[in-house]
């Protein structure tokens, strides 16, 4: 295939983001991550669990949580969700003004979901005194939720760069297989997220 | 943008190659260099902890010292020299036996190396400001998170950096091995060598995230003031000697798997028979991948977990002894009724039968958790791993050098100067281990700046350090080989062996840059045998003589990891002085920078012409 | 390029299927919506707490399993070795977590 | 267990085996010559261990010897092609199942071994003694439960019956270890206590090692276990409880040694029944075998270690310079003069084991 058929095709086929051998390999060799990942929250998720009773008899999780907060940011991250879903599907129609409208509310989606993560952390700093260091919870507290936090900011980066680079020349063989692993990106973080809603918040309230 | 790699010549010219290089072959030689480095580095080590161990009460190096000196050993050893020369014979020879043109992700290939130099250089810069780490290869908390000075974030920071190295390194190889087999190259038909690289890869992907959280909590906890580990505050010191062992031991099998495969290729080349029980050498290999992931606690008899989780732990370990021996016994039945030709590389391979075959036993004895209770931290366990890993590992790593020596330089290795290298080495390896296991049982713990006079232990130790020796002197005569075969021997046939069964032996030694002219169309297992028994040449292509799509070298890698490291210092020294988070932001900057740069510069790479391609035919660098 | 001469009904018909896909999606993610209303109204009317832990878990593991088979179409076909993988991944997952809720408060 | 065990290893390859490995290492130190229920019954399971594994080697060994003699290329037939075998299903399927059936026959011993060496039925039982140990950088404390003895360095336990030990560390994870009598045990920082068991079967002074990695120093945290009859340990115990940490010493030189230890050392160390502080407790300090766990007991060596032992055990937190050497010879003398109890006394040192060989 030339360069030509790869950045200006003549016609999409029907799986863009796999017509390529570099974008076959990018699909697979994102799962594989995808998998070591789920290794990597799993340990992080262990060890918050070990050291979830350690809260040093202060700022239990049942003290600290409020589910009004958790509920909406994750309301806001499944919604994302979906609409990265229709970005996708909208590419898959070779329809690129759409893919993209799609990716900047998934995005928007993704900056308040930050926002709000953001506002939560300032408020158990600055109301609880609660802190990284308090205690061997707050430690793993702050990491795993932090960990979660830190793939999203990444998540997002890596979409908004996309877009902006790809504005101008449209969908093509080389930047298909891109947008589609951003968007399994984007799902996985959802992925970890359902965990941490559930494991850390409601968990944590039910005690 | 379609010229080759640059034709420039001159030093200058080769370094920039070698810097920017994402060909496979080439990255090998970089991990070969590397790597070999570390192990002369890391045997130096051991050479000073076998002289300071070779009378009691000695005072040749100082208590704090020799706590660095075997955690320098352990971690370089390990992490610096075994995985790079094995990730350099994965580079050399995964690509050339599916009939690859190179690897599924060739800048990422130069990024997993340029991150494991740096890491390991960070490492070893420790011994020059102020000291290095000295909680032991495990690194034990809380020891290593009250280990004063700055010793143990270099080893946080150097096991991240080179760590994330390895993790792109085995994603790319599974990725490889799944996409780029040429046609024909089903799964069942994989050389061993490649089916225990996708194996390991798959160790890799799974095993180094632990590892990755594990140094990340004792960062924070070293760095930035968290109690992971710190009971005062709740924390619980057994959280890392499980992220540690959950990683580590998978990590002891990423390194003999390979080395399973080197020894079922080679077995085989020089048996000139085909392997013996190939589906259950498969098997074996994907079940003791799969096992090891589930007795990392063996290692924490002792910790207190109860006598149920020892017992588990213990039964789950012994399993592991049923697909090992079948492999044992695969081998020895590979030789029975072959043609058995005793070149270096074999010679390195038929030893390695009863050295790791006594490792693995131990192995098992330790595994016996009740029992364990006397061996562990002594130097029983000592002896344990020296043997797998010197009789496994690092003879295996021997054998495929020689073996794979032709494809990887054009030369073989001068075969008298391989066999003297052998003897020295082999004598020595059993002179040392073998009797700690006494040791170890009469009772010296491992990890002992000294033992006592009057304990009965003088005379093993004696022994142990002058094995040592020995074994330097191997090696030093494989090293004057390496120089010696350079100048002296004489360029190799592309079937350097004449023996060659699998696909690179097929294409010329070395292999032009784009490995093969026409992907190879792959009739059966052993593909280039197949051929060489139907009286053919070499391999029948499957597809037309045509232009050769190959990727760009690239600067990126070496800029990225370049950012890595000085963001690592700028981590380290901050708790120090706030000045040095300029350092983290330089890193991180010049890091995320070049990601940038990566992601927004277009780079679809470049074609060879087919005319190009007919006049390398015509020199005779291309098949 | 053997996909540009794909006749025209097919792209129609390859439309059509992504539609259709499509409507699943939305049903997945209605469900998604369901459950996790389930999950949060269970610990405000404070259920039971032997009753609640493991309700919640299930819940996250199916939604999470949408989220994997239909949202990632891990379901599709030409995702054998990334569903081996993440099958792996969640193998390894699950000993580490049964691990550290158990073995390391003795 | 021991009954049928015993019997097994009357068996001849056992007996070889045990005289081949009885000549290694030295009777109060070695595992290999048990002293003590842990320690015998672990030398039995390794037995077993070893003598699976030596049947092992021997038959992998001769198919090797076998094949590497038998099939080695010979002159003049560079070109044969041997047969191209791809496997054989009955080999396979026999060297997949005699080693799962090898593994069985040591796993069940295993378990049963790691069960009882987990038993604590008997510790709340009457008079069943246990002992809280902790680990320190770089020295050992032992604090009889109930009894208000405390020592150092020293464990004194009565022989043929089980001690408890409930382990833990002040610091970073220790390792208690005496070949001879058990394995190990690491002592673990935090809540978590670990506990395992001791039960000598002769008199004697044991050594002991830490075997996790605690430092510079941790080649150098000995102690000792010393077993003396129940009727001797009674006696300890008393004399134990009676300690009077003012006694005046006899001499002048000691007395002033009191003093002077009473002002720079008393706020980390202790005599009598106190349980453990910064520092090792001294009671029957002038009986102890070693000094600082390592050194010969002469004065000399005190002294030396008093001024410098930072020089001695590198890393240790004992501080260096408190006194200068005349007040330390002062301090010596006194400390010398310690003893408290003659029980053990008449026990030869490590180096000489009681028990001739
Ligand atoms: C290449 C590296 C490598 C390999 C392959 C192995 C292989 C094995 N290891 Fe080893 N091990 C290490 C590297 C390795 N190990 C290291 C580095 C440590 C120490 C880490 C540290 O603390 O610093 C260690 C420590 C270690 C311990 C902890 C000891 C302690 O700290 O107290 C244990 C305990 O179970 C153990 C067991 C085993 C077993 C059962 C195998 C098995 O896989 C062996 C299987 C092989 C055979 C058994 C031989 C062939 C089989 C037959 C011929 C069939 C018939 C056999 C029988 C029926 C027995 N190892
Ligand atoms: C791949 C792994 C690997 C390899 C190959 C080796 C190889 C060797 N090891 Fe190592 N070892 C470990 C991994 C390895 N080791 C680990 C993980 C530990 C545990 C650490 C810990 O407790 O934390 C350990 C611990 C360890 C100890 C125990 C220390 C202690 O507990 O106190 C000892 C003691 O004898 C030892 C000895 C040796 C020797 C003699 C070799 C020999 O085989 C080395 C042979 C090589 C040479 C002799 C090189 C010769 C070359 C020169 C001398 C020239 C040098 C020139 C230049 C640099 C220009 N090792
Ligand atoms: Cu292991």
């Amino acid at each position: 295939m030339s360069h030509e058929d790869v950045l200006n095709p003549t016609k999409l086929p029907h799986d863009p983001e796999k017509a390529t051998l570099e974008g076959k390999n990018k699909f697979l060799a994102f799962w594989f991550f995808l998998g070591g990942e789920t290794v990597l929250f799993a340990s992080l998720f262990g060890t918050y669990l070990a050291l979830n009773g350690s809260t040093q008899g202060e700022n239990t999780p049942e003290h600290l949580f409020g589910l009004e907060l958790v509920f909406i940011m994750t309301m806001l991250l499944l919604t994302s969700s979906l609409t990265s879903v229709y970005a996708m599907y909208h590419m898959k129609n070779h329809d690129f003004g759409k893919m993209q409208k799609w990716l900047g509310i998934t995005v928007a989606l993704g900056f308040a979901f930050l926002g709000f993560e953001i506002y939560e952390f300032y408020h158990y700093i600055h109301e609880y005194g609660f802190t990284f260091r308090s205690s061997a919870f707050g430690s793993a507290f702050y990491t795993l939720v932090g960990f979660h936090g830190g793939h999203v900011l990444f998540g997002l980066s890596w979409i908004v760069t996309l877009m902006i680079r790809n504005q101008k020349r449209g969908l093509n063989l080389y930047n298909a297989p891109k947008f589609y692993i951003a968007s399994l990106y984007w799902h996985f973080i959802d992925v970890v997220w359902v965990f941490i809603f559930t494991v850390v918040y409601l968990m944590g309230k039910v005690g | 943008m379609s010229t080759a790699v640059a034709q420039k010549s001159g030093l200058g010219a080769a370094i920039w190659d070698y810097l920017t290089t994402v060909d496979h072959k080439k990255i090998a030689h970089l991990y070969l260099y590397a790597g070999g480095l570390f192990f002369l580095i890391g045997g130096l080590e051991a050479m000073i902890i076998r002289i300071q161990l070779m009378k009691p009460d000695n005072n040749f190096i100082s208590a704090g010292l020799y706590n660095e000196m075997i955690t320098m050993h352990g971690t370089t050893m390990i992490f610096l020299a075994a995985m790079p020369l094995i990730f350099a014979l994965m580079n050399a020879v995964v690509p050339l036996q599916i009939g690859a043109r190179d690897v599924a992700f060739p800048f990422l290939n130069s990024l997993g190396f340029w991150l494991f130099l740096f890491g390991g250089l960070m490492l070893n810069v420790s011994w020059f400001t102020g000291g290095a780490p000295d909680a032991g290869w495990t690194n034990y908390a809380p020891l290593s998170t009250t280990s004063p000075g700055h010793g143990v974030d270099y080893y946080v920071m150097g096991l991240q950096i080179s760590g994330a190295g390895t993790l792109i390194g085995g994603i790319n190889f599974l990725v490889t091995i799944v996409n780029m087999r040429a046609p024909g190259m089903t799964y069942m038909r994989m050389p061993l060598f490649t089916w225990s690289v996708f194996v390991t890869s798959t160790l890799i992907l799974f095993a180094f995230p632990a590892l990755t959280v594990g140094l990340f909590l004792m960062m924070f906890d070293r760095m930035f003031g968290s109690a992971f580990f710190d009971v005062g505050l709740g924390g619980n010191a057994i959280i890392w000697e499980h992220l540690f062992w959950i990683f580590g031991h998978p990590e002891v099998y990423i390194l003999i798997l390979p080395l399973f495969g080197a020894f079922s290729d080679i077995f085989s080349t020089f048996s000139k028979k085909r392997l013996f029980g190939y589906s259950a050498m498969v098997f074996a290999t994907v079940l003791i991948g799969f096992l090891g992931f589930m007795v990392w606690a063996h290692h924490m008899f002792t910790v207190g977990m109860g006598p149920i989780a020892n017992s588990i732990f213990a039964v789950a370990t012994m399993a592991i002894a049923v697909p090992t021996g079948i492999k044992i016994f695969n081998w020895l039945f590979t030789m029975w009724g072959g043609q058995i030709k005793m070149t270096a590389a074999m010679l390195w391979s038929v030893a390695f039968i009863p050295s790791f075959t006594i490792g693995g036993m131990t192995g098992v004895m330790l595994a016996a958790a009740a029992a364990d209770y006397q061996y562990h931290d002594t130097y029983f366990v000592v002896g344990h791993f020296h043997y797998v890993i010197v009789g496994g590992v690092v003879f295996g790593i021997f054998a495929a050098l020689h073996y794979w020596w032709p494809k990887m330089f054009g030369i073989k290795l001068n075969e008298k100067l391989g066999k003297l290298a052998f003897w020295p080495f082999f004598v020595g390896f059993h002179l040392t281990f073998f009797i700690q296991h006494f040791l170890g049982l009469m009772g010296m713990p491992r990890r002992y700046w000294v033992f006592l006079e009057g304990q009965g232990l003088e005379t093993g130790n004696m022994i142990s350090t002058v094995g040592a020796f020995f074994m330097a002197i191997g090696t030093l005569i494989f090293v004057y080989n390496v120089i010696y075969s350079a100048k002296k021997e004489k360029k190799a046939d592309g079937d350097a062996w004449g023996t060659g069964r699998t696909l690179e032996w097929a294409i010329p030694s070395p292999p032009p840059h784009y490995n093969f002219v026409q992907t190879p169309l792959v009739r059966g297992l052993d593909p280039l045998w197949v051929e060489k028994m139907d009286g053919k040449e070499g391999m029948t292509p499957a597809e037309p003589l045509g232009d050769i799509h190959m990727p760009n070298a690239s600067f990126l890698p070496f800029m990225m990891s370049l950012g890595t490291f000085i963001a690592g210092f700028g981590f380290i020294y901050q708790v120090d002085n706030k000045a040095w988070l300029i350092a983290v932001f330089a890193g991180m900057g010049i890091l995320l920078g070049s990601m940038l740069v990566r992601s927004v510069k277009d780079d679809l790479g470049h074609h060879i012409h087919k005319e190009e391609i007919e006049e390398d035919i015509k020199k005779g660098v291309a098949k | 390029m053997a996909y540009n001469s794909k006749p025209a009904h097919h792209e129609e018909y390859q439309r059509k299927q992504h539609r259709e896909e499509m409507k699943h999606q939305v049903l997945t993610f209605a469900l998604m919506i369901l459950f996790t209303f389930i999950a949060f109204g269970m610990v405000i009317m404070e259920v039971d707490t032997y009753f609640i832990i493991p309700t919640l878990i299930i819940l996250a593991i199916v939604q999470v399993a949408f989220q994997l088979y239909y949202f990632m179409h891990m379901k599709n076909k030409g995702h054998d070795m990334p569903a081996l993988m993440m099958y792996g991944g969640a193998a390894v997952a699950l000993l580490t977590i049964i691990t550290f809720t158990s073995l390391i408060w003795w | 267990m021991r009954g049928w065990m015993g019997k097994f290893r009357s068996l001849l390859l056992f007996s070889a085996l045990t005289l081949f490995l009885a000549g290694c290492g030295q009777e109060n130190l070695s595992a290999l010559k048990p002293e003590g229920y842990g320690a015998e019954l672990l030398l039995d399971l390794m037995l077993i261990s070893i003598a699976i594994m030596v049947f092992v080697f021997v038959i992998v060994m001769a198919i090797y010897f076998f094949v590497l003699v038998r099939y080695r290329e010979k002159k003049g037939q560079e070109d044969f092609v041997p047969k191209q075998t791809e496997g054989n299903h009955t080999l396979e399927v026999i060297w997949t199942v005699i080693p799962i059936i090898l593994l069985l026959v040591l796993a069940v011993p295993t378990v049963q071994a790691t069960f009882d060496l987990a038993d604590q039925s008997s510790q709340d039982e009457e008079g069943v003694l246990t002992v809280e140990v902790t680990g320190n950088q770089y020295w050992w404390h032992f604090n009889y439960e109930g009894q208000e003895i405390a020592t150092s360095q020293e464990l004194y336990i009565p022989v043929g019956e089980r001690v408890y030990l409930d382990m833990k560390a002040s610091d970073v994870i220790h390792s208690f270890w005496v070949p001879a009598i058990a394995g190990k045990m690491d002592t673990n920082p935090g809540e978590n206590i670990n506990t395992m068991y001791l039960e000598a079967y002769e008199e004697g002074v044991y050594w002991g090692h830490c075997a996790e990695l605690c430092g510079p120093s941790h080649s150098l945290m000995d102690f000792r276990v010393v077993a003396v009859s129940p009727d001797k340990f009674e006696q300890w115990k008393e004399d134990m409880q009676n300690v009077d940490p003012e006694a005046e010493p006899e001499t002048a030189s000691a007395k002033e040694g009191q003093e002077l230890f009473n002002n720079n050392c008393m706020s980390c160390h202790a005599i009598g029944g106190a349980s453990a502080g910064v520092g090792p407790n001294l009671t029957n300090f002038g009986n102890r075998n070693k000094i600082a766990g390592i050194l010969e007991p002469s004065k000399e060596n005190l002294v030396d270690w008093i001024v410098h032992p930072d020089e001695i055990k590198p890393g240790n937190k004992m501080p260096a310079n408190i006194v200068n050497k005349e007040e330390a010879s002062k301090i010596a003398d006194y400390l010398m003069g310690l003893k408290h109890t003659d029980v053990g006394t008449e026990l030869d040192s490590v180096n000489k084991p009681k028990n001739d060989q």
